[in-house]
């Protein structure tokens, strides 16, 4: 009951979809989209259980004094906040007259989204700006072919897509400047190899699928 | 808390706070502080340089100050680099050439503030480019902040040709559809009918009562397809559904970390049908697409700084082999 | 147990086979006369005669093929007045459901088009079309004069939906030949025929990481990505961690697992619980190693960067689907001298973490690494069933490159429509 | 309002900060900012998947008597209920159901969509007559159907790369390494980009040093 049947379950939806894709009669053509809405409503039950973990993680710090128990009382107090906002807004936004979304902008919910949100997860974005520096400083040295040639084809798009290496190359003619084989090694060399990754995925990803189908992989059913 | 820790707070605090008093308002070199900036710049690389050959070699930090800088200091220079069009930018700007004035462009916002710097200055050349040729836009989007990010490309537009504000009137010229959840399967239910996934458009008016999506009822009613990504969902998506299966022609403005997943849709199949038109591919797309919508505006001055940091990690690259082949010849 | 499964195989394709029912498209029967020249609802003595265009003629309704039903397809041939700067405009096309019935608009096609497509008609309901040539005059948007002429009546016809998409017939063929070679080496695999199967460096390296951890004493941190389990990458991932989770149990060195969706969490939890028990030590196993940091990809991150550079782990697992946040989980994890090994079927973010990681899966290798990690015969024969798909497509690709160049639309059999 | 608004462009200025001094190293301001972020993120999606999937896509669909497909999304409902069976240690293997129907039914779908736009499209898509067209075209088609070619060869798991077979797999390793250095480097342009924009927000919007 606890491991067979999962198993079966998990073996009919996955050769019901696979059947769906070639069966364009109803209900069949139905299938992806009813997934994609029963998926969305079970992610939203499932974050439930997320948010309550991570407030019993953060309590339990806070409770035994442990190392960092400032920064729980700061994520429960910014959680709660937002949580307090989302639903008032929302709530609000559903009984006004034109009704309105808490994503509004002028809602202290967008208000939090604007300014606490947002420049956090940009910043973040942002510090790739660093570590793509530090990485190449760090990676790109031409210790074998392999590294060479890495080192090459980022060394030539990077010139290439900046001003700057025509103004290097501007002595060729326009189809032979330094921007030219920046796109040139883009649509070939990289399509090249970008398809036979994919190609490769792909098999792969048939294969893995089909053993959790046919229940080989059951490892995420976890014990019995 | 160490009080080197609390030294370093202390001084980036009182930059900051002595920035927003006392510096002046904007700050703008001359040409001539810019090359002296550039020379110093050059300089403290040369300096790198030799050390590393000497076998001291820098460590994270100093190519973070480095990046930092060269990130920062042009923002106060004056003057641009010379823009060149790559085939890619050009295809997009021919595709939208080429539609007669009324034709619907399907525009899809798949991107948030964060990857904003580099698609929203394609987005705003591309709003202003559409109403000014006539074309209907219909906005939409896959990521929930996208709508937003597309009505400020409209009011970039109206700002920019205060003209537009009253030739192009909401629900007749363009509409905002508003955001989905549902990534690909969004775009798979368009398939089948625009208003099956949107009832409403942002603003709760009904889908049947808005004058241009009158005929449009799904991908066959529209003539373009034009999608801004900064990942998934994103141009992936549109191109497997929207353009494979719904055969609408797509072009797509992507930030650069996307672009390369583009290209291979780009190469034109034996039917001779492209799966994906054109992209504007990164910054230097957008700085090129606005050369060609003749509208020099945020990304070209970007470019610059762009230039400068680009420049900083190629030299970063020949000083890392310096010091690899140094260490290299340390060991024999 | 896998001839059962061979035996569920062969009936599935059966069935299918049940359920062809070729449809045949229904082609509207009987040909239009003469057109005849219908005046607009304008009054007649306003327009003159010769701003009339003429109709379009020959006009086709058929059902589309291959769909759920519900759409036709109205073709016709082009009004002789449309040419540049001719007295066509548009074309406007009538639906009604008799041949002589109130007749609706049901949509618009550009000048010089020759088909529209209406998607909004109802599966088995007979519908009648006509289209008629469209010659207009207007100011910013308002009318000043119509000038219309119609076509003759075309139908009836009906959409029906069709049972098989015969349009993916290839891809059918293609994923039964992929399907039936990997079940067919996994029943081989498990009659006890073995295979070479090449080294994977990274797959290799997860013992000796895992051993490093233990000799420095410090924990091992496994990242599964930020995708949730509606990704295969994920699914993946999870059983990679069952693996590594047994390898970590038997060393008795903690594994944590912060991950970014809350159905992981809950699976991840299944999988270490499982691993622990089996290596003898369900004791060891606290349900906090594997917790739920937030949904957000920065926000976890910052919240991984706070970790590594905390707890100081001597190895980093990052294998699942990754997003712009790989590279910043990689680099802060070389920063502290943790080895990394990472892998993804990303190809956009692959680059960082070649560059960034000690190990890295590429693509395939990533839905290898369960099977290389379980020693088990028969998913290594799955191995074996994905070549045999690479070898068909490498044959594919030589022998269409050539035929192409003679002309031979070699690319036909694997073009998608 | 006014208040609201330059306290919010301080509040951010202050975020900003606190993230980027991470680069110099994990400080008590970086913690800070990463609890704020932690705590606000994972709230902002518990707050999008609720009033976006429970509401808009169970609620508002059930409760349209038009909809013909309002039975559908109970299915989810159900599901979602017996996931939440978690809580309970008793009961807990319960929500083993919802999370066999998901993998199963993602192994299914997803299958196809990537056996189709991975492989099909993009097998067809390199077979291209190689001896029509101009020089250029001709260079490039080859050159992709031979690095496509080399590519899968590296990918094989069943046979040792020696010989001509290992030549290939090496010409193979070649053309991925140049696919990873070009996308590395054309990636590089977008991530600067983004720095730009918060230094752009830094010294312009908050401190109003740029022009």
């Amino acid at each position: 009951m606890k491991r067979e049947l999962p198993l079966t379950i998990a073996f009919i939806a996955g050769i019901a979809f696979i059947i769906a894709y070639f069966i364009p009669h109803p209900p069949f053509n139905r299938f992806e989209n009813w997934f994609s809405d029963w998926f969305a409503i079970i992610a939203a039950f499932a974050i439930w259980l997320g948010a309550l973990n991570l407030m019993k993680i953060s309590f339990i710090k806070i409770i035994r004094k442990k190392s960092d128990w400032l920064h729980a009382i700061l994520i429960i107090i910014s959680f709660v906040i937002i949580l307090f906002f989302g639903f008032y807004e929302g709530y609000r936004g559903l009984h006004a007259d034109p009704p309105f979304s808490f994503r509004d902008p002028g809602t202290s919910f967008d208000w939090i989204y604007v300014n606490v949100y947002t420049p956090l997860s940009a910043t973040m974005f942002a510090l790739l700006a660093f570590f793509v520096a530090s990485a190449s400083y760090r990676a790109f040295r031409a210790r074998n072919l392999e590294a060479t040639l890495l080192l090459l084809a980022a060394f030539f798009v990077m010139l290439g897509r900046v001003p700057v290496g025509d103004i290097i190359t501007g002595w060729l003619p326009m189809e032979y400047q330094m921007s030219q084989w920046a796109s040139w090694i883009m649509n070939v060399l990289n399509t090249a190899g970008q398809r036979a990754i994919m190609i490769g995925i792909a098999l792969g990803l048939v294969s893995t699928s089909l053993r959790i189908i046919l229940g080989l992989e059951r490892a995420y059913m976890g014990g019995d | 808390m160490k009080v080197k820790e609390l030294l370093a707070a202390v001084i980036i605090v009182l930059f900051f706070l002595l920035c927003y008093f006392f510096s002046p308002k904007p700050v703008q070199f001359s040409p001539t502080v810019s090359v002296v900036v550039i020379i110093l710049l050059s300089l403290a690389f040369v300096y790198v340089f030799i050390r590393t050959f000497q076998g001291k070699f820098i460590g994270r930090r100093t190519v973070f100050v480095f990046v930092g800088v060269s990130l920062l200091l042009p923002f106060f220079m004056q003057f641009s680099l010379p823009v060149l069009i790559s085939p890619e930018v050009r295809s997009v700007y021919d595709a939208l050439e080429e539609l007669p004035p009324g034709s619907k462009v399907l525009a899809s916002f798949d991107y948030d503030p964060a990857s904003a710097p580099e698609l929203q200055p394609m987005a705003d050349a591309f709003m202003k480019y559409a109403f000014e040729h006539g074309l209907k836009v219909i906005i939409m989007g896959l990521w929930p902040q996208g709508p937003q990010q597309a009505d400020q490309s409209v009011q970039a537009a109206f700002a920019e040709n205060p003209g537009l504000r009253d030739s192009i009137k909401y629900g007749r010229d363009y509409v905002n559809l508003g955001f989905q959840a549902g990534n690909e399967f969004v775009i798979l239910r368009m398939g089948e009918s625009f208003k099956a996934m949107f009832p409403t458009d942002l603003y709760n008016t009904p889908y049947d009562s808005i004058p241009l999506l009158k005929n449009v009822s799904n991908f066959s009613n529209v003539d373009f397809g034009m999608n801004f990504s900064a990942g998934k969902p994103g141009t992936v998506e549109w191109v497997q559904i929207a353009s494979d299966r719904y055969k609408l022609p797509m072009g797509a403005g992507n930030t650069a970390v996307q672009a390369p997943m583009a290209y291979p849709y780009m190469k034109k199949g034996e039917s001779g049908r492209k799966q994906l038109i054109g992209l504007l591919g990164g910054m230097a797309g957008g700085a090129e697409f606005e050369k060609l919508t003749k509208k020099q505006a945020k990304a070209t001055t970007y470019l610059l700084s762009q230039s400068f940091a680009h420049m900083v990690v190629i030299m970063f690259i020949i000083i890392g082999n310096v010091a690899f082949f140094r260490e290299k010849k340390e060991k024999e | 147990m896998a001839d059962r499964f061979t035996a569920v195989y062969i009936c599935l394709l059966f069935a299918l086979l049940l359920f062809f029912s070729p449809s045949t498209p229904v082609i509207a029967q009987d040909k239009p006369d003469a057109d005849t020249v219908k005046l607009s609802s304008i009054p007649p003595d306003t327009i003159l005669p010769e701003y009339y265009p003429l109709s379009p003629s020959n006009i086709r309704v058929s059902d589309v093929p291959n769909d759920a039903g519900g759409s036709l397809i109205i073709e016709w041939d082009l009004s002789p007045d449309d040419h540049e700067g001719g007295k066509v405009k548009e074309y406007i096309v009538l639906r009604s459901k008799a041949a002589k019935g109130p007749f609706e608009e049901v949509g618009n096609a550009t000048q010089g088009a020759t088909s529209f497509r209406d998607n909004r008609t109802q599966r088995g309901v007979k519908f009648f079309y006509k289209v008629t040539a469209l010659n207009y005059e207007k100011t910013d948007g308002e009318f000043l004069w119509k000038a219309s002429s119609e076509s003759d009546v075309a139908g009836p016809a009906v959409s029906t939906a069709q049972w098989f998409n015969f349009d993916r017939l290839n891809i059918f063929i293609g994923i039964i030949i992929l399907c039936g070679a990997i079940i067919y080496f996994i029943v081989a695999a498990q009659k006890g025929k073995s295979f070479y199967i090449r080294k994977i460096a990274g797959i290799e390296e997860v013992e000796n990481a895992v051993g490093r951890a233990t000799e420095m004493g410090r924990p091992i941190y496994y990242v599964p990505g930020i995708s949730d389990m509606d990704d295969v990458q994920t699914l993946a991932s999870v059983t990679i961690l069952g693996r590594v989770a047994a390898i970590a149990a038997e060393n008795d060195t903690r594994i944590d697992v912060p991950v970014s969706r809350s159905m992981v969490m809950v699976t991840a939890r299944e999988v270490v619980k499982e691993a622990y028990s089996k290596a003898g030590r369900p004791d060891a196993f606290q349900e906090d190693q594997v917790r739920y940091l937030t949904d957000d990809q920065f926000g976890y991150a910052a919240a991984i960067d706070g970790l590594f550079v905390r707890e100081k782990p001597a190895t980093i697992f990052l294998i699942g689907a990754f997003f712009a946040e790989s590279l910043i989980m990689a680099e802060t994890g070389n920063s502290i001298g943790a080895i990394q090994i990472s892998g993804t079927a990303m190809p956009a973010q692959l680059p960082f973490f070649i560059a960034a990681c000690d190990f890295t899966l590429i693509g395939e290798e990533l839905f290898a690494a369960s099977a290389y990690l379980s020693h088990e015969p028969k998913l290594l024969g799955s191995l074996k069933g994905q070549d045999l798909g690479k070898a068909v497509f490498l044959i594919a690709i030589l022998i269409g490159v050539i035929l192409e160049s003679f002309g031979i639309p070699v690319h036909e059999l694997f073009a998608v429509k | 309002m006014e208040f609201w608004h330059v306290f919010g462009i301080w509040f951010a200025a202050a975020l900003t900060i606190g993230i980027i001094s991470f680069l110099y190293r994990d400080n008590v301001l970086y913690k800070i900012c990463e609890a704020i972020f932690v705590g606000t993120s994972a709230g902002y999606w518990f707050i999008v998947f609720f009033w976006d999937n429970l509401y808009k896509k169970f609620y508002v669909q059930v409760s349209d008597p038009t909809n013909p497909e309002r039975y559908v999304p109970w299915v989810g409902f159900v599901l979602g209920v017996l996931m939440l069976t978690r809580l309970f240690s008793k009961i807990g293997w319960m929500s083993r159901w919802p999370m066999a129907f998901i993998v199963g039914a993602v192994a299914g779908l997803y299958m196809m969509i990537y056996f189709v736009s991975n492989a099909m499209v993009q097998v067809s898509s390199t077979i291209m007559p190689v001896f029509i067209g101009s020089w250029s075209e001709i260079i490039a088609n080859t050159t992709i159907a031979i690095g496509t070619f080399c590519g899968l060869v590296y990918f094989f798991f069943s046979k040792e790369h020696r010989g001509a077979f290992g030549g290939a797999a090496r010409i193979g390793i070649w053309f991925l390494m140049i696919t990873f250095g070009a996308s590395f480097g054309y990636t590089v342009m977008s991530r600067m980009s983004l720095m730009i924009g918060r230094l752009d927000f830094l010294f312009g919007t908050w401190l109003g040093m740029i022009p």
